[in-house]
């Protein structure tokens, strides 16, 4: 009990202590490895909280994915540019301090215990099509925030494409990097194909798989072995609204019947529900790997540079 | 859908659609931009005969909308409005035709006449509004509609006068809203009532009534130009001179003045006005801006400046009569409102042939020059005379009715007023109207082209409006006539 | 329960992805689009003033579990104005970009934006709400990237930096009311939050969250480069329309969450921030030389004028309020397609470049003055209607100083917006003939300036769904 | 002290480090790193409330609701890190070349 006390207490001191170097550190790519340790730091914070599901989407997406987004600022970003006001400390600290405590104080005031809407949650469960709550809560009670969060996605990868996407400056390439491309894309499809199936009764669910496979795709195109996709086709644009797509399709027939919106049926929600994360995979993946620059299917135009890598090999 | 409920939109109709029809009319189409202006003025007096005819035999005119909470957009037609509506129609129709004749051959004309409509139908809305916030969508149109009108050559001096213009209108649009919704927060609605509706407020909300009243008649002030309002009225003549003719004889000043009645009468009634004390305010500044107004008239060389001081007086005779307790001045005041509308358009009219033939501005040029122009000088001459109130030219009327009301109100110092500013006026026309007949020309005018002294579109609306001055006042005897209707105001306002 | 609500969400976001997937003929896509989604929030207006409150529960769960849609009159007359203010903005983003990528970027994230927008108008959910607001954040974001320059590109991450900020106050402030009374409903939070502490911080990060997002006085530096750079379809979008978002969903909580703290210190904050907004905002309008940029700052200084509904907090006031929004919504969309048809023909966008493309573009011009002229408050536009409530409601709750700061906000709106109009008498060497507004925009203009005028004109229809949730409608 | 209390009050400390942070941060990378601290901050508020429950069970729709967040600021900061791009490489451009206009290429 100690020990966990202990632990809880370390985890919660770091947190703050981190953000703070955060934003104290002059060198960016010095605050941007601290920001990634706070990411993971975070993770497991969240399992200590309990909350499985959220430590692997902030380990995979959130500390992973953009840990790795701005990890490759570093490539490009002005670092002369990277100027902390060093005269404001004392103040900043001070501002920083006094929110806190009134934050602090005001969160601490909210009723304790309390359960939440973990009563409801739970009695609906039979009715949701899955036995995971939090899968419940996103797909089935939640599910129109999580369509939302989809197109969301999707207008910044749409945005993001909407520019000539750059080239990647240093291009690997090697046969090392080949090798590890051709082993892991495998292994990435048949990790999140797990995930998904998993998401029904455990922690995990189309995020976590989205991200995994994410992960192979975007190893893939780096070495090359995945070609580039195209916008131009058409089958390339359908897959990268797949996610929202399956949500509108599965949920239209009952809907224009004169059921509530999203209402799947008590018989077809498990396969309904299992369908729509099979789309959100796809949608995922893609759109995660395409916030790469110079990595994901927003291409348009054949790349000179792929040309002459090409070329050099 | 009856007469009763769509004539007065009607009237309004028929200068709105108009404006912006012109609008969307190629540069080029005159032919059917002055069908489309004679036209419509032509139908607008026949609708407000109708009107005035209804009114006479008992018929109530009212046109409804519901618009904000507690305050519905509507237009009706009591006698006071007939009596401005029946003035700017016609009005409006000699001030068309002169307008076509004076911007013959200039640019931008479909602009012109497209807010010259617009402006006319917001005089409409200003005439006909049955509550404050009608009027107030009225007023604020007509300050919008005029400004394209006063910047209209677009000389630096024209877009300078037209700042000075909007600087005065807006703030005073500002403080007349203001006024106006602290109205309608005190009392709930600001529907004109004969004998005002503020009365059984009186008691608790003395002094928000006080200031609600000084908000209102600043606010109306600017446009009726009274001292310290008035400084953009001279500097707005730059406009073109049917637009002078408009903005002093029936569209803006009288708006102001007209707006100042409508408060007096109509929101506070006179007779509470009185115990508030704020009618003697009004009648004090009333009564400086007419004595200033003609002694700074006596200083301008600039012929379209001295008429301009001139205005600032005479409305100023209007507020005095209103403001003055008492049935005698209230016809004064209110005769005046139509009285000076005919003597200053046709001054304005004489002004624009004056300076459209020869090119004369300066009151010093005008020796002699009726031996070129008799016409347009005779017309000239009824308009000074009708100022000075010589009789039998309508402003003799006024005056008379001005001074006994004064006299029964037992306010003998406005008599004192009147008569100095008599004596004023006198001294700022005659010497004019003498050299004009009298005296010698100092410059060579300009031969004449056609066949009259002037253009006939403008020649026949200055001769018009001047034969209505003369007979405004020679058959004020009868009840149609200007002074008739003013009687049967005063008679509905002040009935005990 | 009605399924209109899901429909104004549903069609637009299904347009998205079908122009998305038609590609570069995606103008056919849009326009059916477009006209389903007005014809379908008309319906649900219609519906909502015979009816009352619409509700539609997602996926068939209802409140608190569930996410909850519902539709009272205010929410009805926005999805009506801001739709059709939309669906003709877009139009003349037909006449801005060439056929290719960029229109079809564009009418996609627009689509989408659209989508957003109506999500947020329909939604009783408050995390609901904020995904909403991040979706019309990053999809404003796309569509002010899509700009000429290097400039866009930085207001647009300038823009997507600051609104993030906001959401996180937004976001910290539902945790709050979450942790208090374990729901996200708007209106059964309402119930179970009670006057003290807790409901008071989640008012004040809810609120600095959103006023950030909306741009209000003093966080507002940095939102008129974002109007100004943005291409001036999505210009006129975000000042007209997707600028409102954050404020709309102030509106809507300050009303069924948060009645209670109205009247205490935070909504007083507010208040002054919303009184300096509107005046400084309006005296900085007055200083630039640009026409796009006195706009950008005069849509600071009306974002002022909503946000007094908060301080003066009566019926009256939210309907004003309610009032500016859409008015201003329609009027600036038009003065900015008419910017950007003026700027098209003359090349830039300063005003004094203004009198010589005034005189050849006289209709265009013309919307221009009918906007300005909504902006100033003055009749006969919508501006008026809104102006007069705020001056109204004020005045009868006592605070009269609202009002002075609303009639003092229109006298420098007045003066700058007469600063432009009074350049289209200055005569000026005729313009070579190719210096002609497109067309189509010229037309969008004078439809949306029509828009503010049938406001200003016939206000009773509107007003009567402004005011019904508040209990004064039929 | 309970656990949700200590998490809570380093989720109080964090936001308020990192909002500053964001705050005051000058360069575009740097104010992203602050913000995304900061919404940590904010989702580890939610977690942490999650855990008042008695039955030691999570309420679940608070993870629900963070998880749905996380997507919503991945999308959010990778936008800005493209948007960050953009503008530096359009910079350096154009101070190669003055001439050229920096993103007619794109058009």
């Amino acid at each position: 009990m100690t020990f966990d006390w202990l632990l809880d207490a370390t985890v919660a001191a770091a947190l703050p202590l981190v953000a703070w170097t955060v934003a104290r550190s002059v060198a960016l790519s010095r605050a941007i490895v601290l920001f990634i340790a706070f990411g993971l730091l975070s993770a497991l914070a969240w399992t200590r909280l309990g909350a499985i599901d959220v430590a692997l989407v902030e380990a995979s997406v959130g500390a992973g994915l953009s840990g790795a987004l701005v990890m490759s600022a570093l490539s490009w970003a002005n670092l002369d540019e990277a100027t902390v006001a060093r005269r404001s400390v004392i103040a900043r600290a001070f501002v920083a301090a006094a929110i806190a405590l009134c934050l602090g104080a005001v969160l601490l005031g909210v009723p304790d215990p309390s359960e939440g809407l973990l009563g409801d949650v739970s009695a609906n469960l039979g009715d949701a099509g899955v036995h995971q709550p939090i899968t419940a809560v996103l797909m089935s009670y939640r599910g129109y925030d999580t369509l939302f969060e989809l197109v969301v996605l999707i207008s910044a990868a749409l945005t993001i494409g909407a520019a000539k996407s750059a080239r990647l400056e240093a291009r690997p390439g090697s046969d090392l990097l080949r090798a590890l491309a051709d082993a892991l894309l495998p292994l990435c499809i048949v990790l999140s194909a797990y995930f998904l199936w998993r998401g029904s009764n455990a922690p995990g669910g189309a995020f976590q798989g989205g991200a995994v496979l994410a992960g192979g795709v975007l190893v893939s195109t780096l070495a090359e072995r995945l070609r580039r996709p195209r916008l131009t086709v058409w089958w390339i644009r359908a897959a990268l609204v797949l996610g929202p797509a399956s949500f509108l399709l599965v949920g239209m027939p009952r809907f224009v019947e004169g059921a509530p919106f999203l209402e799947y049926g008590p018989q077809s929600a498990s396969r309904a529900i299992f369908a729509i994360e099979l789309g959100s995979l796809v949608t995922i993946a893609l759109v995660l790997a395409s916030f790469f620059p110079g990595v994901g299917p927003l291409e348009t135009a054949p790349d000179a540079s792929s040309e002459r890598t090409r070329g050099h090999r | 859908m009856s007469l009763e409920t769509t004539l007065p939109l009607l009237v309004l109709l028929t200068s709105l659609v108009p404006g912006v029809v012109i609008f969307f009319l190629p540069e080029k189409r005159h032919g059917i931009r002055t069908l489309l202006n004679v036209g419509a003025a032509v139908a607008k007096l026949g609708l407000t005969a109708v009107m005035a005819a209804g009114i006479a035999a008992g018929h109530r005119y009212e046109t409804r909308f519901r618009f904000v909470p507690s305050a519905d957009l509507v237009l009706r037609s009591d006698s006071w409005a007939l009596m401005f509506v029946v003035l700017s129609a016609m009005l409006w129709l000699a001030t068309t035709i002169y307008a076509v004749g004076y911007l013959e051959g200039s640019p931008e004309r479909s602009r012109f006449f497209g807010f010259f409509s617009l402006c006319v139908a917001s005089t409409m809305g200003i005439a006909l509004a049955g509550n404050l916030v009608t009027f107030f969508v009225f007023y604020e149109m007509l300050t919008v509609t005029t400004y394209p009108l006063v910047v209209h050559r677009g000389t630096r001096e024209a877009l300078h006068a037209g700042d000075v213009y909007l600087r005065y209108t807006i703030a005073g649009g500002v403080l007349l809203l203001a006024g106006i919704a602290l109205v309608y927060a005190l009392a709930g609605h600001g529907d004109f009532t004969e004998g005002g509706f503020l009365a059984p407020l009186g008691e608790r909300h003395r002094t928000p009534l006080i200031v609600a009243f000084a908000l209102l008649v600043a606010g109306l002030a600017v446009k009726a130009a009274i001292v310290p309002f008035h400084r953009w009225l001279p500097i707005a003549m730059v406009a073109p001179a049917p637009v002078s003719a408009l903005l002093h004889a029936v569209a803006v000043v009288k708006a102001g003045a007209f707006g100042i009645t409508r408060v007096l009468y109509d929101v506070f009634g006179l007779h509470f006005a009185r115990d508030l004390g704020v009618t003697g305010f009004l009648a004090i500044a009333a009564a400086v801006t007419i004595i200033y107004g003609s002694c700074a008239a006596l200083w301008q060389s600039d012929l379209k400046r001295r008429l301009a001081y001139s205005t600032v007086s005479q409305i100023s005779y209007i507020v005095l009569g209103m403001a003055v307790y008492g049935a005698l001045s209230t016809i004064g005041g209110s005769v005046h409102l139509v009285h000076q509308g005919l003597m200053k358009v046709t001054l304005f009219f004489c002004a624009g042939n004056l300076a459209e033939e020869l090119g004369v501005h300066d009151v010093h040029d005008l020796r002699g020059v009726a031996r070129r122009m008799p016409l347009t000088m005779a017309a000239f001459t009824i308009g000074a005379l009708g100022m000075i109130g010589i009789p039998p030219v309508a402003g003799f009327v006024t005056k008379w009715y001005l001074g006994i009301g004064a006299l029964e109100a037992g306010e003998g110092w406005c008599v004192v007023v009147l008569l100095a500013s008599s004596l004023l006026n006198a001294a700022y026309f005659l010497p004019i109207v003498y050299d004009a007949w009298f005296a010698e020309p100092r410059i060579v005018f300009r031969d004449r082209v056609a066949s009259a002294e002037v253009r006939l579109s403008l020649l026949l609306p200055t001769l018009a409006t001047a034969a209505l001055s003369i007979g405004a006042g020679a058959l004020a005897g009868f009840s149609w006539s200007p002074l008739g209707w003013a009687k049967r105001i005063a008679s509905q306002e002040l009935r005990p | 329960m009605s399924a209109w609500p899901a429909w104004t969400v549903v069609i637009p976001l299904v347009g998205a992805f079908a122009s998305w997937l038609v590609g570069r003929k995606s103008a056919f896509v849009a326009i059916a689009s477009a006209l389903a989604t007005v014809g379908v929030t008309v319906v649900l207006a219609l519906e909502v003033h015979a009816r009352g409150t619409v509700l539609h529960r997602v996926g068939g769960w209802g409140a608190p579990l569930g996410i909850e849609l519902r539709v009272d009159g205010p929410a009805a007359l926005l999805l009506v104005v801001l739709g059709i203010v939309t669906a003709l903005t877009s139009a003349s983003a037909v006449a801005h970009f060439p056929m290719g990528r960029r229109r079809s970027t564009f009418i996609t994230l627009w689509l989408i934006a659209w989508a957003g927008l109506n999500a947020l108008l329909v939604s009783a959910d408050l995390f609901n709400l904020y995904v909403a607001l991040e979706l019309i954040t990053l999809t404003s974001v796309g569509l002010i990237s899509l700009g000429p320059s290097r400039e866009s590109i930085r207001a647009a991450l300038q823009y997507l930096l600051v609104a993030i900020l906001g959401s996180l106050g937004y976001l910290l402030g539902v945790a709050l009311v979450y942790g208090e009374c374990a729901t996200l409903d708007v209106a059964l939070a309402g119930e179970r939050l009670a006057r003290g502490t807790v409901s008071s911080a989640a008012f004040a990060l809810v609120a600095a969250g959103l006023s950030l997002k909306s741009g209000l006085f003093p966080l507002h530096a940095w939102l008129p480069s974002a109007y100004a750079n943005a291409p001036s379809p999505a210009a006129a979008l975000l000042s007209g329309v997707l600028g409102k978002a954050a404020f709309v969903v102030l509106y809507r909580i300050t009303g069924e969450t948060f009645p209670l703290v109205l009247d205490a210190a935070p909504a007083q904050i507010v208040g002054v921030q919303a009184g300096a907004a509107i005046v400084w905002c309006s005296l900085l309008a007055l200083r630039q030389r640009r026409l796009k940029m006195l706009i950008a700052y005069s849509s600071l200084a009306q974002i002022g004028y909503m946000f007094l509904a908060i301080p003066i907090g009566t019926p009256l006031a939210r309907a004003g309020a309610l009032y500016i929004a859409i008015s201003h919504a329609a009027a600036s969309a038009a003065i900015f397609t008419a910017t950007g048809a003026l700027e098209r023909a003359s090349g830039n966008d300063s005003i004094d470049a203004l009198p010589g493309v005034a005189q050849r573009n006289p209709l265009t011009f013309f919307s221009l003055a009918i906007g300005g002229v909504n902006l100033m408050g003055l009749p006969p536009t919508g501006g008026f209607i809104a102006k007069w409530l705020l001056v109204r409601a004020a005045l009868e709750s006592g605070q009269w100083w609202w009002a002075v700061v609303v009639l003092v906000g229109g006298l420098i709106a007045a003066a700058y917006v007469f600063r432009v109009l009074r350049e289209a008498f200055v005569p000026a060497v005729p313009l070579p003939a190719t210096a002609d507004a497109p067309q189509l925009a010229e037309v969008v203009s004078l439809l949306l300036a029509a828009v503010s005028l049938l406001l200003g004109v016939s206000p009773s229809w509107p007003l009567s769904l402004a005011m019904q949730s508040l209990g004064e409608g039929p | 002290m309970s656990q949700w209390i200590l998490y809570a009050a380093s989720a109080a400390a964090t936001v308020a480090i990192a909002g500053v942070g964001a705050f005051v941060a000058v360069e575009p990378v740097r104010r992203l790193l602050s913000i995304n601290i900061a919404y940590s901050g904010v989702f580890m508020a939610f977690v942490a409330l999650a855990r008042r429950t008695t039955s030691g069970e999570a309420d679940p729709v608070p993870h629900a609701l963070v998880l749905t967040g996380i997507v919503v600021s991945v999308s959010s900061t990778a936008l800005a890190l493209s948007l960050t791009r953009r503008l530096v490489r359009a910079t350096e451009r154009s101070g190669r070349d003055s001439s050229s206009s920096p993103d007619e290429r794109e058009a």
